[in-house]
């Protein structure tokens, strides 16, 4: 018999026993227990021999349906328990599996038309808003929560996943070395002269990043700056060196 | 000017914000009858070929929002990955927050029979759940329910709109149910 | 969907940044003479009174504005009571300093991709948000951090009960997103 090993493609145990009741093309009210039980062990040794981990979630199902199993082989008290007569008794064993399974194929259900509608909303996008000015300071109000803050998170990272590349950002492929090496100095003029290395990186562009390195590099071996650093994974500051002119 | 201009415009503005009912009719001094009246209107004006967006109502507010068709044409535009879906364990845990909110960890846990913690967390980082209260009882548990971010993610005006849930034809829908549709 | 709707759709989405002609040339696969003509005729589908924004032309850059009519309306609209009295400016910068405090103005507005100040002043107008020190390095920037009364506030013991940071704002995504979230 073959399995599907990947237990990855299930949710928990009761995942993977709608999937076998599915295979075994019963109705869910219908299971036998003695099948399904051999069913999920059969599944479960295949993913021990395969040396994967199974989940403690998956163990404790397996105990269950076997304990199962048992009271249903071991006559009871009264009578022979007869397996597909189950209304007869009260207290079947399967009953709750049963419902826990039903309830649980439900939410499966559910969840499959959250995802349709997931879909189709991803298509549609919204504005971001803009900022209109803070109204009158008012004493803050009781109902904000945590969850506002977290909300305005999602709210900026949609924001940022709207923003459209700049054409500037082609331009600026074409800055040379050369013009970065004079806005650098431009740069450390403005600032009195010495500046982190960090700080002349505006973060976004690669392009930019590469051409002010380069261009830091080329100012150092022309003794235009210098680089210091106080240790490791300080900031390293960046000087103008005295004496020395742009050209 | 007129009204629906005006409306045009503020809706602009504040777009993904949108604007409440009560919002529109202070703002242009009417009635919040006469603006539920005006929007299904305007809803009217936008929903043809020409609109490249649409007036739409989602979570308790009415915002313009880019016509589905448009999708191609904006992916291109800011060329960022496409947005990102909801896992399956996500998804389940979020479907069973929805249905039978408010409702405990342990609950969910019983009805997925798996540990839904991490599940838990990830929603409640991306505000689609969020603490609701607390359970009676000595555990005092954090009781969860949806959001309006629930809502907006999946474009739902109110949780009324939620696809029914199935019930079994013997079986009476529970008192939670019943109370959450009647929200 | 034809195209004046798309463009119509995408101005609108990029609101205030607009679009140059190259990007609407290169989007919508047209030349830039044609975009050009397009975006005449265009000008004038919003120049009525029916309009509430109108199609404008700044140093090259195609953009929706509002009509200047509706000035008295928005000012009416920021004073008009909406949920919070935090503004989303406002409520973002306060997430961001609380989860990434301390935090320097510049770091915040990184994240943000706008200009901080003022929410910041209005943060610590309403007892939010402190100096907790001064970052390292020449700058010797203002680190910014979370108050009591901010924990008191949003009810908090600790800051530890704080969702975990959406991972849409990481720099890098984390595991646990690529296991939540299956592209």
């Amino acid at each position: 018999m073959e399995y599907n090993v990947k237990l990855d493609a299930f949710e928990g145990p009761l995942d993977l026993l709608l999937h076998l009741v599915n295979r075994l093309e019963i109705d869910i009210y219908e299971i036998s227990v003695l099948q399904i039980t051999d069913q999920y062990m059969a599944f479960i040794h295949a993913m021990q021999e395969l040396q994967l981990d199974v989940a403690g979630e998956y163990l404790l199902m397996a105990a269950t349906l076997l304990e199962m199993k048992s009271k249903m082989l071991l006559p009871t008290e009264e009578e022979e328990y007869i397996e597909d007569d189950y209304e007869e008794f009260e207290g079947d064993p399967r009953e709750e599996l049963i419902r826990r399974l039903v309830e649980y194929r439900k939410y499966k259900l559910v969840s499959e038309q959250l995802k349709q509608r997931e879909a189709k909303w991803q298509l549609v996008y919204a504005k971001p808003p803009v900022p209109l000015g803070e109204p009158e300071v008012k004493p803050l109000s009781e109902d904000i929560s945590v969850y506002d803050m977290v909300s305005a998170l999602q709210k900026l990272a949609r924001r940022k996943q709207l923003e459209v590349p700049k054409t500037t950002k082609i331009e600026r492929q074409e800055i040379s070395i050369k013009d970065r090496m004079n806005e650098v100095m431009a740069v450390l003029d403005q600032a009195y002269g010495k500046k982190t290395f960090y700080e002349f990186y505006d973060g976004s562009d690669r392009e930019q990043t590469v051409t002010t390195f380069l261009a830091v590099l080329e100012l150092m071996k022309k003794g235009m700056i210098s680089c210091r650093q106080e240790g490791n994974f300080a900031d390293i500051m960046i000087y103008k060196t005295e004496g020395k002119r742009r050209e | 000017m007129n009204k629906t201009a005006v409306i045009e415009g503020l809706l602009f503005l504040v777009g993904d914000d949108g604007l409440e009912t009560k919002q529109i009719a202070d703002v242009l001094e009417m009635d919040g009858k006469t603006v539920t009246e005006l929007m299904e209107q305007m809803k009217m004006n936008y929903s043809g070929e020409a609109s490249g967006f649409e007036l739409v109502e989602v979570a308790g507010v009415y915002k313009f929002m880019t016509k589905p068709e448009l999708a191609p044409y904006i992916q291109r535009l800011i060329e960022s990955p496409g947005k990102s879906n909801l896992s399956q364990a996500a998804m389940e845990t979020l479907a069973i927050v929805a249905y039978k909110q408010p409702i405990t960890r342990a609950e969910i846990e019983d009805i997925r029979g798996v540990k839904s913690e991490r599940a838990l967390q990830r929603l409640a980082s991306h505000a689609l759940v969020k603490e609701v209260g607390r359970a009676e009882g000595t555990g005092r548990a954090i009781l969860y329910g949806t959001t309006d971010e629930f809502l907006q993610y999946f474009g739902l005006h109110s949780l009324q709109e939620l696809p029914p849930f199935p019930e079994e034809l013997q079986e009476q829908p529970s008192e939670e149910e019943i109370e959450l549709f009647e929200k």
